[in-house]
């Protein structure tokens, strides 16, 4: 019962080993050479917020295709690795369309034909194809049912007509393509439409975030080809059912990053900040409230790492169940953690030339984002009574 | 039963292992008694209630399943140590008794093998095994709670013995035990931390003298010790003289948990603890609606379930230091995390019973016997024995985000 | 803006004068000298946990009959003089039927008839007869909804034959009537019955706090004359609705009186106990924990002032609506600072020989009767739906 | 609009006054104008949005309907204060523009009208009441924000004037005041607190340097102020040299709504507040849910509406001694309570919009403009100005509790 744990046989648990790391320390010193808050408060000055000379560069170290396969022209990775990206990416809270095309790219991968995989990743790879989610509607819940779009049927070889309105399209303005959930009249589906194509508009929101954006997107009858319908006739709902688990991964990884960050930095500050003589940290009531959000911030962190390993490796309720509590756990912790950070800078902490803010607002836009902790609980509260069984009373409390 | 979440991260080895003891457990889990039995070892109170419950840690241990991981020397299997882990989450799943020797195990016995002689390795380690001997803590006084530094019992030689004399305080199992690991001041003169102690007391010497203490739940499980010119022997004394205050952090460290593998035993409770949550609220029912049915009953079983299965994650990610930014981290807030989640739980187990919570053991009205209550007050126990919320705070804020202190 | 408050006109708002301050007085030396916590836990030990002399010298001073207009033998005092008096009990935690008494006597008082009235209050100011509440069952609601209880004719003259079961009977062994909801055949019904009728069966309840008494109350076909019948035929849920919003007050009168004293002690225990060389006051970690308990405190017993003082002067719908706040307030307040006092008091909080745990189980008694503060919360939501006019954006913050 | 709940506890008198107040505001509120009106007086930005605030507060001075409760002598009114709460309360509810002056009226004026002399308050007072003269405070410095005591701006006596030099920072209003109420360092020799002294210095002297800060709302509406060898005259001074500290604090008494009736104006605010989040959670969906039905919505509105009812009734029961634990525990804790509800409202508002939350200003996507959001981050104000939470928490502890300091 004390004695240092023996590991336990590798390939069962999740490792992190020389690769992972590799990763993540060549993310770190890119990121941070490139996305310093200087250049980040740049571009969130601009309007598309799109460092074009970095995603060409991301390119070549093979970050647009770190989930596409090797014969596709991608590094084959898995969505835990590119959790680790998006961690460091959260860590400067990079702007630009990123995290929408990845997002994107694993709902496609996860129900893109053989023909539509060659045709799409290997430009989704180089990034000069950048998809988008556009699934959300004012009527419709962030589970993603399909609300009041509808793909009319063109004729059997003209393929379809979509129209309808998307709300809270990640990086619409960017993206090249937008990946759309429909009612067609076989059922729902699900569509891959060219950003560019006549009657799609796109009318950009101003985030409270603005190292984001996102847009209302306005189809009116677009025509769209059958072989661009993702997955097959009636299989849109189920599809994004098994891929939605694995883009909250993803996006809590990145809130995680921010989180963890902001953290860090607060830490710092009452590390050196002094008031009446003391560091401030040295406050009971400082300190203990930094040890409530380190407690959230390492629930959050280990919770992310668990639920993205488990979409590969564990049976699809399991994986939906733990990427839902990594999602719900963050949307709550993150804008926690970023109240303690603006608290423990004082005044300083309110002011525009700090960077707690871009933290802060990321971290509260993260809690809305593909839905909040509240959302999320309701169907982990779903699956709890579906698998509890029946037993006695409670546990000790003394163990 | 093994449960499926557990099984899919195990090896064959693991799960082969685990359903081997199930099924020893399902045939020699011992008959319910007449009487009560204690929820944990920090609730015995009788003579028949101990005999019970160490009878079953002999059994256990006599059966291979208690000191796995402990050299053969000492009486142990030197087994591998996730077997240990295992049994100890199948206890809890199968509702066995629970483990009587606990301080013994958990830190007097770590404490000797980290700081004892060859001599007391071989003395004390088998019968803290076999539950033949009973240990209790002797750490707080009156004086010294959350200041443990502050004890003022006073040790001093005297030719050939240590003589002892002080008051303890809050003993668990001090009705029982035999011996007490003892934190005394040796040198007065010596500063507050540097003039302590560690000693390994007999409790059946001349000169001590138990006393119950009885807790908010009408439970006599704790004691005051009083300590009159208590003889020892001199090879009580574990470690060095004035080394006591390192020799007792290596016991909190056990205690704690930041030193074996005890989170992941918290773990298998805590899960437990929701899926027995979930089910007390499928069974129960404010007016016509089952408790499950209501969405803030709903919302805050799945926060908990969410914080139960993050532990389970962090003792995963524990394995991995790249991926902790200290590596005292995670087990030194595990204290901290467990006790107050615990506490969390048990209040959602009142909100779920409602009206019915306001029952006591055994009322006619009560659910499950009233037991949701006595666990709820003694949920208390974790969060202030073994140093407060505040002081776990303290700790992690000073060691592992590097805060000055207050 | 900055000149000392002129007083608006007395009669607008509850004023507290002598009278008040007299009775409290009056009662805190009375309840200190007759109810020591030593006395307490002597009379916790008996069955019924009724000290009957203290009971007399409480008809002396005219306790029971607070509520009982002068014609009946009573003093006339309102709920807001009654809230007074039991916030005092409260503060030592009284054990007897006091509690249960005044409650009943709340809805007895709401709905009697002059022939009622006259037969029945003078006993209760008198403190010859005690009444209770049998209103809850296991399948209603804490709205005291009948159940399964029902009245059944027996016949025009020979009035009704009542069977079913009541829980939570406060202090129903003590009792010599049970107040009881029922459903009648013209409707729902509440009834006056002699807690020693042929038929009525009374199961005490072991409760958490031992200071308290209650039981589940079976009903087997006991006769009931139609004089018993409180208020007209069908009026029982009208009649109920009207006075539990008084009855929820007293309740949370009594539960502040406990939170404040022991709040008090914990910090006056700060102030002495030592630790570190410090008294544990001075830490923020204790500090401002104990600052968050008084602000709730605080807000606690303005709730009950203000709601007891509507029940007479305002109009029912705010009346209830206060009513549900100072009982749902101090239903999640009680409890809260009742574990305050345990933690800041330590291993020595948490033994039967110190008083915290008195208080500690009191108020999570009080937590759940009569409704705990998600049961009210939700009728108050209902309230201010009902109430909300279309507006605009928010109010300003920095005001 | 005479909201039921207060006129049920008024005297016929306060009603009448209300009714003909109320209709003073319909005829008189100025349309909206073009620019985007602040949401208080700390969020001023431009010069028009500060002319345009300081002609309607002219206006409400020349209507009678500020300083209503200051002597004649001074530009005021001299009537019943209470009638100056309900001008309050009736401004906030018919959604009229908010005072500019605010620096000047509720912390200023105060103070000079309690440690002024006759010259000081003849000059300053009535300029304050009708915004000819606008004010901004200089307490806090890069150094000294929790800790104000530690203020280094020095003030030197040199002849006929008083020379200040120092950095002043959270200067609201900065860039429009023509005067400061000034706290600084007279005597380095004498203790942190003895050495202090209060000023009312100009704005417009030569030597005294604005420099805006942007919030992270990107509103530039407080400065950094740079002094350097400004000259003041003697009677700048006030209240006596080296007793700054006590003028200071009955500012912050002020300020903080302990010494006027200024909880009685915030409950207005709040009570706005609760009906505007339960018009909100009415009009507003997720899915095909209306918000108000989401249980999880209604107990947290429901909660907070009762925690805004409770300091209605604070209010009340301020009045009276007898049922005070301490005269200033209501309005010690006034500070901390109201900014910290006030929040958590927002944070309910936000819940409530759900993704629209994320949506900024003006925002296509946005609810009410995203108004919502500005008021979210500018709660951080009030919670963070005047002394943090943790400040107040230490006050409140520390004086009305009896704790001793840390």
């Amino acid at each position: 019962m004390t004695t240092p744990e023996t590991p336990t046989p590798a390939a069962a648990r999740y490792e992190y080993g020389e690769k992972q790391e590799l990763l993540r320390e060549s993310a770190r010193k890119f990121l941070e050479a490139r996305f310093s808050t200087t250049r980040v408060r740049e571009l969130l000055e601009t309007e598309r917020a799109h460092d074009e000379a970095a995603w060409k560069d991301m390119a070549d170290l093979g970050w647009h295709g770190i989930l596409v396969p090797e014969e596709h022209g991608g590094v084959g990775l898995e969505l835990f690795e590119l959790g680790v990206l998006l961690e460091e990416m959260g860590r400067v809270v990079v702007p630009g369309p990123y995290l929408a095309a990845q997002l994107a790219t694993l709902v496609i991968l996860g129900g893109a034909s053989d023909e539509q995989r060659a045709a799409w990743l290997s430009a989704i790879a180089e990034g000069s194809a950048i998809p988008t989610l556009a699934l959300f509607e004012d009527d419709a819940g962030w589970d993603a049912t399909p609300g009041g779009t509808k793909a009319k049927s063109a004729g059997a070889s003209d393929g379809f007509k979509l129209s309808g309105t998307k709300r809270f399209v990640l990086d619409a303005i960017n993206a090249t393509h937008l990946v759309v959930s429909a009612k067609a009249p076989d059922g729902p589906a699900l569509f891959r439409v060219d950003a560019r194509a006549r009657g799609v508009d796109v009318l950009a929101d101003k985030l409270a975030d603005e190292t984001r954006r996102s847009a209302t997107v306005i189809f009116e009858n677009v025509a769209v080809s059958p072989a661009d319908r993702i997955g097959g006739p009636g299989e849109g709902a189920t599809l994004l059912a098994r891929t939605l688990p694995s883009v909250w991964c993803a996006l809590a990884a990145e809130l995680v990053g921010a989180a963890h960050r902001v953290f860090h930095a607060t830490v710092d500050y009452a590390r050196v900040r002094e008031q009446f003589g003391r560091p401030i940290g040295s406050f009971q009531g400082i300190k203990h409230r930094l040890v409530d959000r380190m407690v959230e911030l390492e629930n959050a962190r280990s919770l992310v790492y668990g639920a993205s390993w488990a979409q590969r490796h564990e049976p699809p309720a399991r994986a939906e169940r733990l990427a839902r509590m990594a999602k719900a756990y963050v949307s709550d912790a993150g804008p926690r953690i970023a109240d303690t950070a603006v608290r423990t800078h004082g005044g300083i902490g309110f002011t525009w030339e700090c960077d707690v803010h871009l933290y802060w607002k990321r971290l509260h836009w993260g809690q809305m984002a593909f839905g909040d902790g509240a959302f999320h609980r309701e169907a982990i509260a779903v699956d709890l009574e579906r698998t509890a069984k029946p037993v006695g009373g409670p546990t000790p409390t003394g163990i | 039963m093994i449960p499926e979440t557990v099984e899919r991260e195990e090896s064959a080895e693991e799960i082969a292992y685990r359903k081997d003891l199930a099924r020893w457990i399902s045939t020699h889990l011992p008959d319910k008694p007449s009487f009560h039995l204690p929820q944990s070892f920090l609730e015995v109170e009788s003579t028949e209630q101990c005999e019970f419950l160490r009878a079953w840690q002999a059994e256990l241990y006599a059966a291979g399943y208690l000191g796995i991981d402990v050299p053969r020397a000492y009486g142990g299997h030197e087994g591998e140590s996730w077997k240990q882990r295992i049994v100890a989450q199948e206890l809890i799943r199968a509702g066995a008794p629970t483990l009587l020797n606990v301080v013994g195990l958990r830190m007097a016995m770590p404490t000797i093998l980290t700081h004892g002689t060859e001599e007391q390795k071989q003395r004390y380690v088998q019968k803290i095994l076999s539950a033949e001997e009973i240990w209790c803590q002797g750490f707080s006084e009156p004086n010294a709670g959350s200041d443990l530094a502050s004890v003022q019992t006073f040790v001093k030689r005297d030719g050939d013995a240590w003589i002892a004399n002080g008051h303890k305080i809050w003993t668990t199992l001090g009705q029982f035990a035999d011996f007490m690991i003892l934190l005394a001041r040796t040198d007065k003169d010596a500063s507050k931390h540097g003039g302590l102690s560690y000693f390994l007391m007999p409790m059946k010497a001349p000169g001590v003298d138990v006393r119950p203490l009885v807790k908010m739940t009408r439970e006599a499980t704790f004691n005051q010790v009083h300590i009159e010119d208590v003889a020892m022997p001199l090879d009580a004394l574990l470690g060095q003289l004035g080394h006591g205050w390192q020799v007792a952090m290596t016991t909190l460290m056990f205690e704690r948990g930041a030193a074996g593998g005890s989170e992941r035993d918290l773990h298998a409770a805590f899960e437990e603890m929701i899926a027995r949550l979930t089910d007390l609220a499928k069974r129960t029912r404010r007016g016509r609606t089952r408790r499950i049915d209501d969405p803030l009953i709903r919302d805050a079983l799945a926060a908990l379930a969410t914080e139960v299965e993050a532990i389970r994650h962090h003792i995963t990610r524990a394995r991995i230091p790249q991926l902790l930014d200290h590596p005292m981290a995670i087990p030194l807030m595990g204290k901290l995390m467990g006790s107050e989640l615990m506490m969390r739980l048990h209040r959602l187990g009142q909100d779920i019973l409602g009206p019915s919570a306001t029952q006591w053991m055994d009322s006619p009205a009560a659910v499950d016997g009233g037991t949701w209550q006595l666990a709820f007050g003694n949920a208390y126990g974790p969060i202030i024995g073994g140093g407060t919320s505040e002081i776990q705070k303290n700790i992690v804020g000073e060691r592992v985000l590097g805060l000055a202190k207050g």
